[in-house]
């Protein structure tokens, strides 16, 4: 349904109206009174071979969603399909022979890796869990990842904090390779490190997906690092993909106003063209996901604001090839009617 | 090199840092983190700090008003001119004064610099009452004005919210609301926004610019992302392995950088706009160990136009002139200046 | 949030360009000499240390060297005064029981060697029990929500739990069984190591939840669950070695507390046989005739302090050398 | 928070009352005979008579609900008809003890201010020291004062009370003469010689139980000071101009004292429970007294009143313990 | 030590007295225990006591009733009291043999559960004859017709306080339990159970001049040590009932120069029961320590000599009680009247009892220390009660016999439980699931008649008796039963003198079904200025607390 003609490629993950959210209980008996939504009716595919790029802000639900597709939550509603099967219902057990095709890296690259644990063991922990290998076997493959992710091998008996950031990121990289999988969601796998530091983990992400031909969704709020890394951008905010749209388009012409305001945002590292930007900044707070407004999540701070927008959700539709968008200015009648009355 | 270099000509510096060193003794040896580092803050002006992850930015500030612990943290030496005191002589009590008064500091990490258990309301009033005596409602009422000022609504009910019932845009806010309580003549904002999202980095930065105009005080603004320095510094130093090694205002080093460093840096950025490189362009190998007074370049490991006089000698701030100075053998003009 | 950017940054300068590093970390390949190395540093530890091998040694070995039966009556030979009185004159010392002689004439010395045997195994044993249950309530109870009810309120039931009426059906209804398996003194070890650990657990169970709590959200149990890692690998995997420091608190001051509950048994009349010393009952014996034979509550009053002392630094000297990022420094 | 409360006063009813039938199968199922002190002299046959009369003969099936009435019905209504003046309880049997043969609770009422003036207040004492000592250790980590702190409560904490308590009598008491070593329960203090003689006496007993209190609230004061002298928000108060002891008495203090607290709430109860050894030894006969001579005259009806009281106490103390987390700790809310 | 100077009532202030047991009721009726009755003797007493011979002396009659002076039926079927005339109850009332038959009601009444009940056995009826006569009927010639209102167990109390109390309302009266009027010197103003009591002078007291002390604090609880520690080194008070310490340490204390300890002997017998049943836990429930199994070895007079003459009794004495006792082979030491002269145990003999072990047969074939006689090993199981000197006793015994050649396993229970009857527990003294036990016991009064009988065949205890009865060795011999039948029908002083001698050493030296061990007396301390105590094992201790006074210096 969203494949796009253009596209050759067949999708590998298919996301339905994915639904996470995250029950709030109170009173006398911890009735469940209501619901963080933290994904809230997401839908997208993601092509073989391909990075979607995931932005918003933060608290927006993009580690929910990317966590969810992974099935790490027991998810509220819709339905997720990596590689033809259909696991949005799957327990976990069933799930456990599925895990090495899909795999994650984290945001956190220190508080993702057991502090008590060895670079080695922690990029053992999927083969222990998943292979037959033998101790020699796995030893020569931890050697192998990570030379993959270019850490030194003499590194295997050392704990995660003796690492820089970058060099931990790598830990997580290697131990996502480990089983060699298909789909790898990157939650922020960058936003925690050094500028510097960045590039090399963004480096080395790309260098892995050609050689093993791998598929990311590249979760992200930094949005030059993305523009440099995906394919297909999807942007987020409170819950719900407001904009979906590959690279070039999405930078050179935003549809949606979030999105506008989200790249007039990003600081410009050249003083000159800097002091020419115009910026739309933001007034206001993300509203609270356990209570999003009426109508459309963005009328609070949408700075091309309708009536409608607070009366009525706004459908999640292809207004161009290849380019989603959720926002009233380009409802049902076409684009050219919404551009125009979009000032 | 001379006093005042730093200053664009005929200012007087608020804030005067000469020969700042600053070292931290751990098990098994010391950390120089900040090695002779000089700069100064004219009034009004906005000093961008940048350099990577441990290049000394924080330490190099928080030992300016001597809020590192000590030990581990010892400083070695300079002098920290500021009203024609020296900070690092003075006695605590006065210290005291100073700090929160005459100087207001952000912090890096907005999520922990605030007390949990206490209002922000009480934590804002806190410095008015220590510094500028004011009285309960009177502190009330500042602190009230302070947070509209820094864009909060609702401000008069938020004082008495607790931190975590804020977000973290609004932290940092409340963070610099604290800083600016006493009107100071400097603001230390330590990478104010890093830890936030764009949106919110944005609306900080606008607020910054606004205020600055207001009440005309002069801010070091330390970060890692030359995208926020290039939007509000005039002028840029750049911090490597515990020391300066390049200066300049904010315009003139992204035309024309001459340390290697800020050359490298400068190309690591992916850009929003315009072509799409390829491939990103890393600085490769790994940033210095501080464990000794520097020798050497700190640079001459990653550098790409290192030249043996690099691991025998640590460069001088060489001034290149149209107030820019950098810490390079190799620059333009260093070989005259040398 | 701190401790993690300061350690980020003190990990740098380590890791950084140090072209020594990678040497270092290979020729300190074994993890537990890291552990040595670092516990080393620790100089009330390594004290400690030194005088738990010590005392060790005197309850185990000793005996075997010394010879003398603790429950060798000489009654013409009682109330002898410890060997350290001749400096002052004492009348009656004698080398042949140079810690002293109680009322019966049993030698003093022979009697601290094997009270200590028995003190601190019931200390050690009761201790890894309690601790066991513990760790194992606590987990269980912080892992899975549905279980932390139930487990925290069956953790109240045992903290209003009597001990004393408990240790007497306890004797009741396995004295005989254990006797009749063990043997009359290990029959009776069991119950008391029992007894005194189940009824000791629930401090453990409750720290030990909280820190479970907390540190299951953390990102790295979350990663091994999307390895596909089942629950129970990632208890003894992941949660428990993260624990350790708590548990280690607890095991400190679980070994103090058996030792003197011990020794409070034996005050009330519960503990072992008779003519079995322990270090608590050698003092509580004693301390009627404490004026006139001070020494009798000196030597188990003292073995037993230094004994929770140095494990009180062994412990702090071992949480600090088990934890990576320190050790790393 | 209100809800939470009222719900874990709901769930702890049942948890109470399943902590009632344990307690009373196991002292059902204990040895001891509340016979067991009367002279060997006496017949076997008497005893036994005795034995019925107290109303042993029945099963437990019989006396555990009749307990359970007695305590949750009887007692209260003659509660409440002594301070209201109603007749509720219309004559009905109450708790009784075997030994005294008189109501368990007019007994514990009786015992109740000794064990509160003694036991609670070393409690008082041993915290009130364990603070200062934890903040100044922590404060000063790895001085001689953190160094003898630790060597010093460690030590307390490992002495058993039957001997610092006799080794304090034989001190202050049988050498120096200098304080009585019995506790007189029937000291009405009405005036400053009765004050003072209250506060001879309780000196000791409350000296050997506050080393205890001392020593464990120390260790955690310190801990949690420790924790949070390196928190980020210490700085900040530093930076905005605080002196040392706001910065440390205030911001480090109050945030300290949170899991303090609450460990000083789960302690409470064991004030209640009496101290067994050390009421022995200064024959305070507090409550650890009446627990411990019930135990031992197999007294069952006050053994089990005694001990489900103390149930009662920890399952609150607990609860309150919680509560206690959420108002001193504004980051928790329980609803 | 001077006499008491007489004079007003009241006039030497206050007294203290300690118990480290804390009585906790004042009704003798409704508790045994020994704490209980003394602290009620100072209120409440009965028609007639024994003095510290042992002799009885009237207290609230003018002459004790005997055959002699008529008070005694011939038949020895009734006794008959004549209350002193004038006498009144604390309250002012006047005492009358009313009272002394309720006293008897009270304690009959089924559903009581009188702890006295034994003293009014056989007890047909009492009959108030006149206001100050009463009589009791017996339905059986009693020649100790003394059980009853005799003794401190069995005190008269008001009828008028406790008419509503009878029964199974005996427990509800708590005030008149804790307060009970009485004709002592004392009455109870302030009763704390298992705390304290606070009592001051009767002013209805039939002696003007008594007693001297107008108030008693007495104190209960802590622990033996404690309270010979506040009489004898501190002078806290004035009286420590029972020190059960080892003779050094109160000898320690008594250096202090405050208090003194004082000595009296009674019929308390410290012994060990050799048990005659095997109490092998391999035996099913029911048949363990049951007559069904006869003990291996223990069964064997040789064997049960030859621990006998291994213990050194003096030793014992020395190391335990110091003056406080005497070595015996009596399980009757006292009154001298029926104490045999039976010494031949005292002296011990190692090598003789060695020998007597080899003559048996019994010898180490297999060379592990313990002798053995067809695939019998002579191990041991002794178990007593937990305290201090009994556990010191333990290892001194232990040791003469592992020297022997026995095997010796000790264990020590609560006495709590050890004294406790409840038959589920293992470990009461009377179920004797061990193979020797250690415990001490005495009888009322002067006579042993009931005392010997409890040795008679069936009064060992055993499944069909719920494990109650005294004849805890389970000793049987039909001579011994006849002889205690024949003691039963015998009222002539002499002749049953002579009898319960010959019960005596049935059961001890020539049987050595039981090893006797120390004749214990009784320590308690006073205070140096506490003049008038008299102590007293056939009695309260404080039965004469009315002539106790201050001594002035
Ligand atoms: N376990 C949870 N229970 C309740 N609420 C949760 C939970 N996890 C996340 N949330 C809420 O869901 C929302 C989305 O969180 P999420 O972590 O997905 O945001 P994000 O977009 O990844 O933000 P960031 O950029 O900061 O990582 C937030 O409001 C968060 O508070
Ligand atoms: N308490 C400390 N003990 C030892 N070394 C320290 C300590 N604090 C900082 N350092 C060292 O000082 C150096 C400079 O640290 P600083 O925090 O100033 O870096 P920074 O430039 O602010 O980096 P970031 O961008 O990550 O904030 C680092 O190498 C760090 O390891
Ligand atoms: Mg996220
Ligand atoms: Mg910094
Ligand atoms: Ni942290």
């Amino acid at each position: 349904m969203l494949d796009n003609a253009a596209k050759p490629s067949k999708p590998l993950v298919q996301v339905r109206d994915l639904q996470m959210h995250f029950p709030i209980y109170s009173g006398l008996f911890r009735r469940q009174t209501g619901a963080v939504k933290a994904v809230d009716g997401v839908t997208f595919d993601v092509m073989e071979g391909e990075t979607l790029g995931l932005v918003g802000e933060s608290g927006c639900g993009k580690s929910t969603c990317g966590r969810a597709i992974l099935r790490l939550y027991d998810i509220t509603g819709g339905e997720v399909a990596i590689d033809g099967a259909r696991i949005g219902k799957m327990s976990q057990g069933d799930l456990r022979p599925l895990r090495p095709a899909m795999q994650m890296v984290f945001q956190d690259p220190q508080a993702s890796l057991n502090p008590r644990m060895t670079v080695e063991a922690i990029i053992r922990e999927p083969l222990d869990e998943h292979t037959k290998l033998t101790a020699a076997e796995k030893e020569k493959k931890v050697g192998e990842l990570m030379d993959t992710v270019g850490l030194n091998r003499r590194f295997a008996k050392r704990y995660p904090h003796a690492f820089s950031g970058g060099q931990r990121q790598r830990i997580g990289i290697a131990r996502a390779l480990a089983l060699n999988p298909k789909f790898i969601v990157c939650d922020e796998p960058i936003a925690a490190l050094d500028v510097s530091i960045q590039a090399q983990v963004v480096n080395l992400l790309e260098d892995l997906q050609e050689q093993f031909g791998l598929t990311y969704l590249f979760i992200s709020h930094d949005l030059s690092m993305v523009r440099h890394i995906a394919t297909r951008i999807a942007v987020m905010y409170l819950g719900k993909v407001v904009e979906l749209a590959p690279r070039g388009p999405l930078y050179e012409e935003p549809l949606h106003p979030y999105t506008k305001a989200l790249l007039s945002a990003v600081p410009e590292p050249d003083p000159a063209l800097a002091q020419t930007r115009e910026r739309v900044v933001l007034q206001g707070d993300v509203p609270s996901p356990a209570n999003p407004p009426k109508g459309c999540n963005f009328c609070t701070r949408c700075p091309a604001v309708m009536d409608v927008c607070r009366q009525i959700e706004p459908t999640y539709q292809e207004v161009r090839p290849g380019r989603f968008v959720a926002c009233h200015l380009y409802e049902s009648t076409g684009t050219a009617d919404a551009t125009a009355g979009h000032p | 090199m001379p006093d005042g270099a730093d200053l664009p000509a005929g200012t007087t510096p608020v804030l005067d840092v000469q020969h700042l060193k600053t070292v931290f003794r751990v098990r098994g040896g010391e950390v120089h983190a900040v090695n002779d580092v000089s700069f100064a803050l004219g009034a009004g002006e906005l000093l961008g700090v940048v350099g990577e992850s441990g290049s000394g930015k924080s330490v190099t500030m928080m030992s300016l008003l001597g809020l590192l612990p000590s030990p581990p943290a010892d400083v070695r030496g300079g002098t920290v001119t500021f009203e024609g005191e020296d900070l690092l002589q003075l006695p605590l009590d006065k210290l005291r004064k100073v700090r929160g008064g005459r100087i207001g500091f952000v912090f890096q990490d907005p999520m922990t610099s605030l007390n949990p258990v206490f209002t922000i309301g009480y934590q804002i009033m806190e410095p008015l009452q220590e510094h500028m005596g004011l009285n309960k409602s009177a502190a009330r009422a500042r602190a009230q004005e302070l947070l509209e000022l820094v864009g909060i609504p609702g401000a008069a009910q938020r004082l008495n919210d607790y931190p975590h019932q804020f977000s973290g845009g609004m932290r940092q806010r409340v963070m610099i609301a604290i800083a600016l309580a006493c009107d100071p003549k400097v603001l230390i904002a330590d990478e104010p926004t890093t830890a936030l999202d764009v949106t919110i980095q944005a609306q900080i930065i606008e607020l910054m610019k606004d205020l600055r105009d207001k009440l005309g005080m002069a801010v070091i603004w330390i970060t890692h992302d030359l995208g926020v320095i290039a939007g509000i510094a005039d002028r840029v130093v750049v911090m490597y392995g515990g020391q300066i090694v390049e200066h300049a205002p904010v315009k003139e080093l992204f035309r024309n950088p001459q340390h290697p460093y800020t050359r490298a840096l400068l190309t690591t950025i992916p850009k929003i706009s315009g072509e799409r490189a390829r491939r990103l362009t890393v600085i490769q190998g790994q940033p210095p160990i501080l464990g000794d007074a520097p020798t050497a370049c700190p640079f001459r490991d990653r550098c790409d136009v290192a030249i043996p006089r690099c691991s025998r000698e640590n460069p001088p701030r060489y001034d290149l002139g149209h107030n820019h100075d950098a810490a390079c053998f190799v620059a333009k003009g260093s070989q005259h200046a040398g | 949030m701190t401790d993690r950017d300061i350690h980020a940054d003190a990990d740098n300068l380590l890791v950084a360009g140090d072209p020594t590093a990678p040497v270092k970390a290979v020729k300190a390949r074994n993890q537990w000499l890291d552990v040595w190395d670092q516990f080393k540093t620790h100089k009330g530890a390594v004290a400690s240390l030194l005088f738990l091998i010590f005392i060790a040694l005197f309850v185990l070995i000793g005996p075997w060297l010394w010879g003398l039966d603790p429950a060798a009556l000489d009654i013409r030979n009682k109330d002898v005064r410890p060997i350290v009185n001749a400096l002052w004159g004492a009348e009656k010392v004698s080398w042949a029981h140079p810690m002293g002689t109680d009322n019966l004439g049993r030698d003093l010395m022979a009697q601290i060697m094997q009270g200590g045997r028995i003190s601190l195994a019931v200390g050690a044993a009761a201790m890894i029990l309690a601790i066991l249950i513990g760790t194992f309530v606590g987990v269980i109870a912080g892992y899975f929500n549905r279980l932390d009810g139930i487990l925290m309120r069956l953790t109240d039931l045992f903290l209003a739990l009597p001990l004393l009426p408990l240790l007497l059906v306890m004797m009741l209804l396995f004295r005989d069984p254990l006797r009749s398996a063990f043997g009359p003194e290990q029959g009776i070890f069991i119950l008391i190591v029992t007894g005194i650990g189940i009824t000791s657990w629930m401090h453990t169970a409750r720290i030990v939840r909280g820190d479970v709590l907390a540190l299951k959200e953390r990102e790295y149990v979350l990663a091994a669950r999307s390895i596909g890692t089942p629950s129970r690998r990632i208890i003894t995997r992941h949660l428990l070695p993260n624990v350790l420091s708590p548990i280690m608190v607890s095991a400190t001051l679980g070994l103090a507390t058996a030792i003197i509950t011990e020794s409070a048994l034996s005050f009330l009349g519960l503990g072992f046989p008779p003519d079995f010393p322990t270090w608590g009952k050698i003092l509580a014996d004693s301390v009627p005739r404490m004026t006139a034979f001070p020494e009798r509550v000196i030597w188990p009053g003292l073995a037993i302090s230094l004994t929770v002392l140095a494990v009180n630094y062994i412990g702090d000297g071992l949480r600090d050398a088990l934890d990576p990022r320190i050790r790393g420094m | 928070m209100l809800t939470y409360t009222f719900r874990r006063l709901l769930i702890s009813i049942p948890t109470l009352l399943f902590i009632a039938f344990v307690i009373f199968m196991l002292l059902e199922l204990a040895p001891g005979d509340p016979m067991a002190q009367m002279p060997l002299t006496i017949p076997p046959e008497v005893k036994e008579k005795m034995r019925i009369a107290l109303g042993l003969g029945e099963p437990w099936w019989i006396r555990f609900p009749l307990w359970l009435k007695q305590f949750f019905i009887i007692e209260p209504a003659y509660w409440i008809d002594n301070s209201f003046g109603t007749d509720l309880a219309g004559g009905a049997q109450r708790i009784v003890s075997f030994q005294s043969r008189s109501p368990v609770f007019d007994t514990i009422a009786q015992r109740l201010p000794q064990t509160l003036w003694v036991v609670g207040m070393s409690y008082v004492v041993g915290v009130i020291i364990a603070l200062p000592i934890g903040i100044i250790s922590a404060y000063r980590q790895y001085s001689v004062f953190d160094q003898a702190g630790t060597f010093v409560s460690m030590i307390g904490f490992s002495v058993p009370p039957f001997f610092s308590g006799v080794l304090l009598i034989v001190i202050f008491s049988v050498t120096l003469g200098w304080l009585p070593s019995i506790y007189d329960t029937t000291l009405v203090v009405n005036s400053w010689a009765t004050f003072k003689m209250q506060i001879m006496q309780m000196v000791m007993p409350v000296m050997v139980l506050a080393l205890q209190t001392t020593a464990q609230v120390s260790r955690y004061m310190r801990a949690s000071m420790l924790d949070n002298l390196g928190q980020d928000y210490v700085r900040t108060a530093r930076a905005k101009g605080m002196s040392e002891s706001t910065v440390v008495m205030k911001h480090v203090l109050r945030n300290s004292m949170i899991p303090v607290i609450t460990v000083i709430a789960l302690g409470i109860p064991s004030i209640f429970g009496g101290a067994i050894i050390t009421e022995q030894i200064f024959k305070v006969n507090g409550l650890g007294q009446l627990l411990i001579i019930a135990l031992q005259g197999s007294d069952i009806p006050m053994v089990m009143t005694l001990t489900f009281l103390f149930a009662i106490l920890i399952v609150m103390f607990n609860l309150i313990a919680d509560v206690l987390y959420g108002v001193f700790d504004p980051r928790i809310r329980y609803d | 030590q001077d006499t008491n100077p007489g004079g007003e009532r009241g006039r030497d202030g206050s007294v203290g007295i300690i118990y480290w047991q804390a009585p906790s009721i004042m009704n003798s009726y409704l508790s045994g225990g020994t704490k209980d009755i003394e602290a009620a003797s100072l209120v409440i007493e009965p028609l007639g006591r024994y003095d510290e011979t042992g002799a009885p002396v009237p207290w609230l009659v003018d002459e004790i009733p005997t055959v002699e002076n008529g008070g005694v039926a011939e038949d020895l079927t009734s006794i008959t009291w004549k209350i002193t005339e004038g006498l009144k109850w604390s309250d002012g009332t006047p005492f009358t043999a009313n009272d002394v038959k309720f006293t008897a009601d009270y304690c009959m009444n089924p559903e009581g559960g009188c702890a006295q009940l034994a003293k009014f056995e056989g007890v047909e009826s009492v009959e108030v004859i006149d206001d100050l006569t009463v009589k009791v009927n017996f339905s059986e010639p009693t020649p100790n017709p003394y059980g009853p209102f005799m003794g401190n167990q069995s005190p008269i109390i008001q009828a008028a306080q406790f008419a509503d109390c009878t029964g199974a309302k005996a427990p509800e009266c708590t005030d008149a339990n804790f307060k009970p009027i009485g004709t002592g010197p004392f009455v109870v103003t302030d009763f704390r159970t298992n705390d304290v009591i606070q009592l001051e002078a009767n002013p209805n007291y039939r002696d003007p001049s008594k007693p001297a002390f107008q108030n008693v604090t007495f104190k209960g609880g802590g622990d033996a040590e404690a309270a010979g520690r506040a009489v004898l080194q501190t002078g806290e008070y004035d009286y420590a009932w029972n020190l059960q310490l080892a003779p050094d340490v109160i000898a320690a204390m008594a250096e202090g120069g405050v208090g003194t300890p004082i000595i009296a002997f009674g019929t308390l017998v410290e012994r060990i029961e050799l048990n005659h049943t095997d109490p092998s836990p391999n035996l099913p429930e029911g048949e363990r320590s049951t007559r069904a199994h006869p003990h291996p070895f223990l069964t064997d007079e040789k064997v049960r000599r030859a621990l006998s003459m291994a213990i050194d009794r003096n030793l014992l004495v020395e190391v335990g009680y110091g003056d406080a006792g005497r070595a015996t082979c009596n399980i009757v030491p006292a009154p001298e009247l029926f104490a045999s002269d039976n010494t031949g145990c005292l002296e011990q003999d190692i090598e003789g009892a060695k020998a007597l072990l080899d003559e048996a047969g019994w010898t180490d074939t297999n060379g592990n220390g313990v002798r053995d006689k067809d695939g019998v090993e002579m191990n041991i199981l002794y178990q007593t009660s937990t305290n201090a000197v009994r556990q010191d006793f333990q290892a001194l015994i232990k040791d003469w016999w592992e020297q022997i050649g026995f095997g010796v396993e000790l264990r020590n229970v609560d006495a709590s439980v050890f004294f406790g009857g409840d038959p589920g527990s293992p470990d009461t003294f009377q179920k004797f699931y061990a193979d020797v036990e250690m415990y001490a016991n005495n009888f009322d009064g002067t006579d042993p008649a009931s005392y010997l009988a409890e040795r008679t065949c069936d009064k060992a205890p055993g499944p069909d008796s719920q494990w109650q009865g005294q004849n805890v060795n389970r000793f049987c011999s039909e001579e011994y039963d006849a002889l205690i039948v024949k003691l039963g029908q015998t009222a002539e002083l002499e002749e049953r003198a002579t009898i319960a001698k010959q019960l005596n050493d049935m059961l001890t030296k020539d049987s050595m079904s039981l090893l006797p061990l120390v004749d214990r007396g009784r320590v308690s301390a006073k205070s140096n200025t506490l003049g008038g105590v008299i102590l007293n094992t056939w009695d309260s201790e404080l039965w004469n607390a009315a002539d106790w006074y201050r001594m002035k210096s």
